[in-house]
């Protein structure tokens, strides 16, 4: 199994989400991050003190596939969360040793 | 001995003597029980526009909270000067022509510490020029509701000083000021339906439809991000309000009474009403149904505030939520403006139905100053009032588009997509709201 | 000469003496200080009930902050439109034997913008029905502190109306009510001890004990989300207080003064002896207890606001903050009972030391029209505050429970399992308050 | 039949006469209107306190906030219980070498529900004491701007007693009290410049420098944590300022209009002056901008609110927010203290600004019981007002000095680093702020 | 070395941290998080605008234990944190290459 | 590529990524957390109700880098993070399978 860690922007989740949906996939935890890379950042002033923020707001959606359905997942978070312009994001990919489901204890791949 | 007690009695009877001659010749007293209440009433309704900060900025997402919440708190600022120096001038100045104050009392001058009759006669004129000070305030601060999320701040700074001085001031002396056309026609606005929420409103849709939708609108969720702040400013709004509708009888007197009742009921009525609607129509009662239920009512009666007893309020009441309601959740859809906030929604329709309404339900049994309305046997009334609407929305209307072609030469204005994704904080002020990570 | 001086000086003196006779003939005249301060104060009072949600709502979990502040508000709405239409009647018209008022004064008929001086000589009866009615409000908000985080909404909504008539109504009446047994008997309750405190904190206990405790009381930390938001509510209740205490003088006199300032005193020495409380048994001062404390030294000087002085207002606060920290602190606690945010412990136990303090302190000295207490020689008013705490709690928790039987018959009370562990903010109202993930 | 009308005409004349020539005897009689707008204005300067509480709280850091709210809160409840013990007899009693008030008034004894005309002939004694209470509070409060962050809980507490008793209580007897010095002197203070604003900053200053900067002042960034708190808190201490100004006419009068009106025409201009400074120099016009810009603007009026026309307030505003906007980010990183929310540079040289300016803009013709400054012929104003300002320094700075010292022999004064980066809320008050994991 | 990164229900917070205590193991690191999965959403409505969401509240809860470890660990957070209803979470096992111990400079196990 | 997960003290966020950036580095994502481990809890009390809270606050600076700059970067934080008081906090070092850029699609060590 393996996890995709999508690192987005936070008006695209709505999209990515039905993106995903689409695919019949609807196991996810997002959460709220904040990032920097290759975007700019903005400049703060707070009582004449300046300071440029380059963390900006972005949402981090971890999703958790087989294996065979790391590619279109992939595809479809891409194609959803794209503007072309820098910030879209990266999609991170970790090996996932194991699952289980609290609920009922089952493991492996069922479990997703 | 009969002779001292005489003049012991004549004295003091000569100072009353003199005192009442000059009473009864009406030079005017000022009555300090009123003057108090002026005074506090100004206070409140200058709280309304923080307020309405609170009750915008909780609506707004996350990113253009602080944004919302400046462009209330500076209108306070640049109307709070521009009054003082030359908009009280153009509202209440000596009338010329029915349409406008003349420019004699620029920075005051002349406005002092004596009441002038022809506006309150028992309260010092400075105590009259602040008390409506804050409702030019409030009333721009309104249409920035409609615009939410997109303007960008110096055009919107220059939106406001045109805005206040070219639609509002005119408006002012035309249903308050000695001489104004409306009030010589008879149009019946005791707090400001036509002048405050019609022109406000209208203006908002004028604006939305000028400046297009926010990106993402239709497709993307825009949530409230903080409903407690709403029903905060919703509160504080409510709260301001009383001193809004009673003070607006610049007496505290039994007119004012029967005003806090009346606002109080109506705002209730709608806040019930709004909510029932939502849970028929749409599976739930909401928070902001209920926040903005109030404000609709509230709206409603403003302009009836002086002129109706307290059943015809909860009818007002009732009908500004249900009809407001549907406007927001039906009408907007239907239509497809982006009214960000719903100052269109809820003090253009919910304002315009207030101004019929007073048309309708309008007493002399309650105000014998005021008029009898279609109820009360006189459909002249409703005409009237009718014809202030008319004219009110054409002209908030026509002057909105005007001022924003007029403002666009000189700055754009809307925000740049970057900025509206980015959020307006960080680009137009350089903060962020909270600190979420430290 | 001298006769036309003569003639010249009568004419005024006859006006004189005319308006005098008049006053003389105790036709009453309305004061503009008066109205003014009445009035305002009942616009303070208002803003009690949003100060109370957002006191509450503090203290809540997160996902159940807005099914709680929605509790109060839309009290503010039922409330008022019940007041108006039949409310006002039931708890101030005219009596009908010492238990209730007759239904004469349905919708507001003949309340009008006179005085009338079986309640108030110098103000429009409209703006005593005004200030009475935001006592109404308050004090079924109170209520809901007990019962917060899982009783279901229309339940609620139900329970509403039938406390406030059919509890609220007649202890007004008998309290304060021209004909009510508690009044004819001598009970002293200035600002609403019995009426307001004692039977809003009995009838929470009653609902908690009926409704059972929350989900994971006693295992899960129920941790309070926002404790500025408790702050601020705090604060716009102790300032919203003037108006409740002072503003029950019903006239801006010495003794308004005097109730003003013995408010603010409680208050400042409940919130300090409440932490030190806490401070010295469990080893910190809390901001919340801090909040908490103020509210309890409000609620025990409630009572007791027009009749005694400053050094007394110092005594019954040190009191009401210990006694109230202790109540919520070990008596909740060894008792096992689940009054969520402590509607019981601070405005139950706390409204009933003010109502017995009334009984030791009160002196003539402060308000002729009041009696002396205990400790000014007169022991037999104590005796009669108890009988008036006795009737309270009983007619309170009696008829809590009879309301709570009956709204069981048509809704379900309480929330379900799945319900209540979401948070009753998006099963009720479909709501969020804090957009945490855009 | 003359004879009877003449009887039953001297009836009344006679309570006519009697009544006057008590009044002409100068007994002091209760007028409503102004005790209600006292009343009200005390209320509304209560409610600054918290005001400044949120406006300080949304400025910290997350994990500070209720340490800084506490601060303000708990001085509410420590200077009210003092006040009435002690406080108010110290500083209003009756005079003692023009240095302080006797002891005679000790838990109020004597000030009563009669007007007491040294300090207001129209109202109750009580109403005086209790505005001039909501003063002592504030000043207090204003301090805790600069120590924010890092200060011990006891120690602070004891800071706090001490300096409303030996700082505060001496300077509003000099200013205020009847027989003070500067009173005598002429130093024209309508509603405490120099007592409240200069002696609040310096006190602050002297404070920020004993105890030391901040753990990673200069390095790390310190933002506000919420900034639509910090707005809140601005936006009540203008609706309570209103209170603060014109209440201090203590007559509803044209005065009080003529106070409200300055005040607020400063506060406006002031944030202009401050944004558009920001703007320029920085790059943005900020919120917290505009927020601490009609606070430095309302500050920079208190003295003068009595005293000048609406034109001056418009220059005093302006001055105001560049001044204080420049203080606070050029002097104060010049210099190198650590003033965290700037008490200093907002209170003390917006104050100073102010009483040196009320020497410049009084005029007779605005109050004839003040004064003419340098611009209406009269230089020695400013002379007067000069030394009033210095005196005011000097003795805020070296009993302040005193004060810490002497507290540091108790307790010591400044958190440990540990609790510094743990933030204050948890160890000294053993509470968190928000509940940001369930 | 391995992570389990266990998504559970916010209200069972406690209960699990008061498990991997008896089990003397203090060592975790907790967010807040929103998701989906099997469990339905609720409808929200602000204005008349309709939107469901399924991102339900959930809290993370992270931790890194030794191999040898990780079955009680899972054992003890399953008990802890089952209702048996829809929603209960999951527990995803990931490998880590290594920990190091910021103050000390530690690497590997025992710096965990 | 690696992924290195520091959990740091929140007023040390700052200085890491200074460090960072000196490094040459900026792609990170930030996200605010509660741990414990070693470090002592905090009596909280609401109204007579006692609990200890243990979870603290900390940030956690996820790094996605190549397998080569791991050591200096390691290095670099934990000189940033040290106070040397308990609570100074871990990085856990996982091993990442892929990246990819949203805005382009580029794959692998490319996308970083
Ligand atoms: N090396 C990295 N490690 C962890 N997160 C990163 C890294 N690089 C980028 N990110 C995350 O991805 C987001 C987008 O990256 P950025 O470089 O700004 O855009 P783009 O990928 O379009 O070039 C950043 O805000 C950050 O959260
Ligand atoms: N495939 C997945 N990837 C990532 N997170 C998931 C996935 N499936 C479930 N989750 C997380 O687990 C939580 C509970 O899952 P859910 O399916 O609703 O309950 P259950 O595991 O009891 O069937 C979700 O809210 C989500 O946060
Ligand atoms: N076993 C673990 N699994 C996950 N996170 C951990 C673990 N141990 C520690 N942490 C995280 O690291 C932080 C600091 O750890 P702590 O033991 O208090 O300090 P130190 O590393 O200096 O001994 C904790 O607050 C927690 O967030």
């Amino acid at each position: 199994m393996t996890k995709l860690s999508c690192i987005i922007r936070p008006e695209k989740l709505e999209a990515v989400k039905a993106a995903l949906s689409k695919l019949g996939n609807c196991g996810m935890t997002v959460s709220q991050v904040v990032g920097c890379g290759s975007q700019r950042g903005w400049k703060e002033v707070y009582r004449g003190v300046e300071t440029t923020i380059n963390l900006l707001p972005k949402v981090k959606v971890e999703i958790v596939v087989k294996d065979d359905q790391v590619d279109q997942v992939v595809d479809a978070v891409c194609s959803a969360a794209r503007t072309g312009e820098i910030g879209d994001g990266k999609i991170f990919i970790y090996p996932v040793a194991n699952v289980i489901r609290i609920r009922t204890g089952e493991k492996g791949e069922g479990a997703i | 001995m009969k002779k001292l007690l005489r003049i012991g009695f004549l004295l003091p009877v000569f100072w009353l003597l003199v005192s009442n001659f000059a009473w009864a010749a009406g030079t005017p007293a000022i009555d300090t029980g009123d003057t108090s209440f002026v005074l506090v009433s100004a206070a409140l309704v200058m709280l309304m526009t923080p307020g309405l900060a609170f009750f915008y900025g909780g609506m707004v997402r996350r990113k253009n909270v602080l944004s919302t919440i400046m462009q209330s708190f500076i209108i306070i600022c640049i109307v709070s000067v521009q009054w003082v120096l030359f908009g009280y001038s153009l509202s209440f100045g000596p009338d010329k022509s029915h349409l406008l104050g003349a420019l004699s009392w620029l920075g005051l001058k002349g406005v002092g510490l004596e009441p002038n009759p022809d506006y309150a006669a028992t309260i010092p004129h400075l105590a009259y020029a602040a008390f409506q000070l804050m409702f030019a305030i409030i009333t721009v601060a309104l249409v920035t509701g409609s615009f939410a999320e997109r303007m960008r701040f110096p055009a919107f700074l220059l939106f406001t000083v045109l805005w206040t001085t070219i639609i509002y001031d005119p408006l002012a002396h035309w249903v308050w000021g000695a001489g104004g056309w409306m009030r010589n026609l008879g149009v019946l606005d005791f707090a400001g339906g036509t002048v405050v929420h019609i022109s406000s409103g209208v203006s908002g849709l004028i604006t939305a439809l000028v400046l297009g939708k926010r990106l993402g609108w239709g497709s993307e969720a825009m949530r409230p991000h903080d409903l407690p702040m709403t029903v905060l400013g919703a509160s504080l709004l409510w709260f301001g309000w009383f001193g809004f509708n009673a003070g607006s009888a610049l007496s505290a007197n039994g007119l004012a009474a029967s005003a806090f009742v009346v606002t109080n009921t109506s705002a209730a009525a709608a806040a019930l009403s709004w909510i029932f609607t939502e849970w028929i129509l749409q599976g739930k009662p909401t928070v902001l149904g209920a926040a903005s239920g109030c404000v609709a009512g509230l709206v409603a009666i403003t302009p009836a505030s002086g002129y109706v007893g307290p059943l015809p309020a909860v009818i007002i009441g009732l009908f500004a939520g249900v009809i407001c309601s549907l406007a927001v959740s039906y009408l907007k859809v239907r239509l497809g403006y982006d009214d960000a906030l719903d100052a269109f929604g809820v003090h253009g329709i919910g304002g315009t139905w207030g101004a019929l309404a007073t048309g309708l339900f309008a007493s002399k049994a309650i105000n014998p100053a005021g008029g009898n309305g279609l109820f009360y046997g006189n459909p002249g009334q409703l005409w009237v009032q009718f014809v202030g609407v008319v004219a009110t929305w054409l002209f908030a209307a026509v002057l909105t588009l005007v001022i924003l072609k007029l403002v666009a030469v000189f700055t754009s204005l809307r925000a740049t997509a970057e900025e509206e994704t980015m959020g307006l904080d960080l680009p137009m002020h350089g903060e962020r709201a909270y600190d979420h990570i430290l």
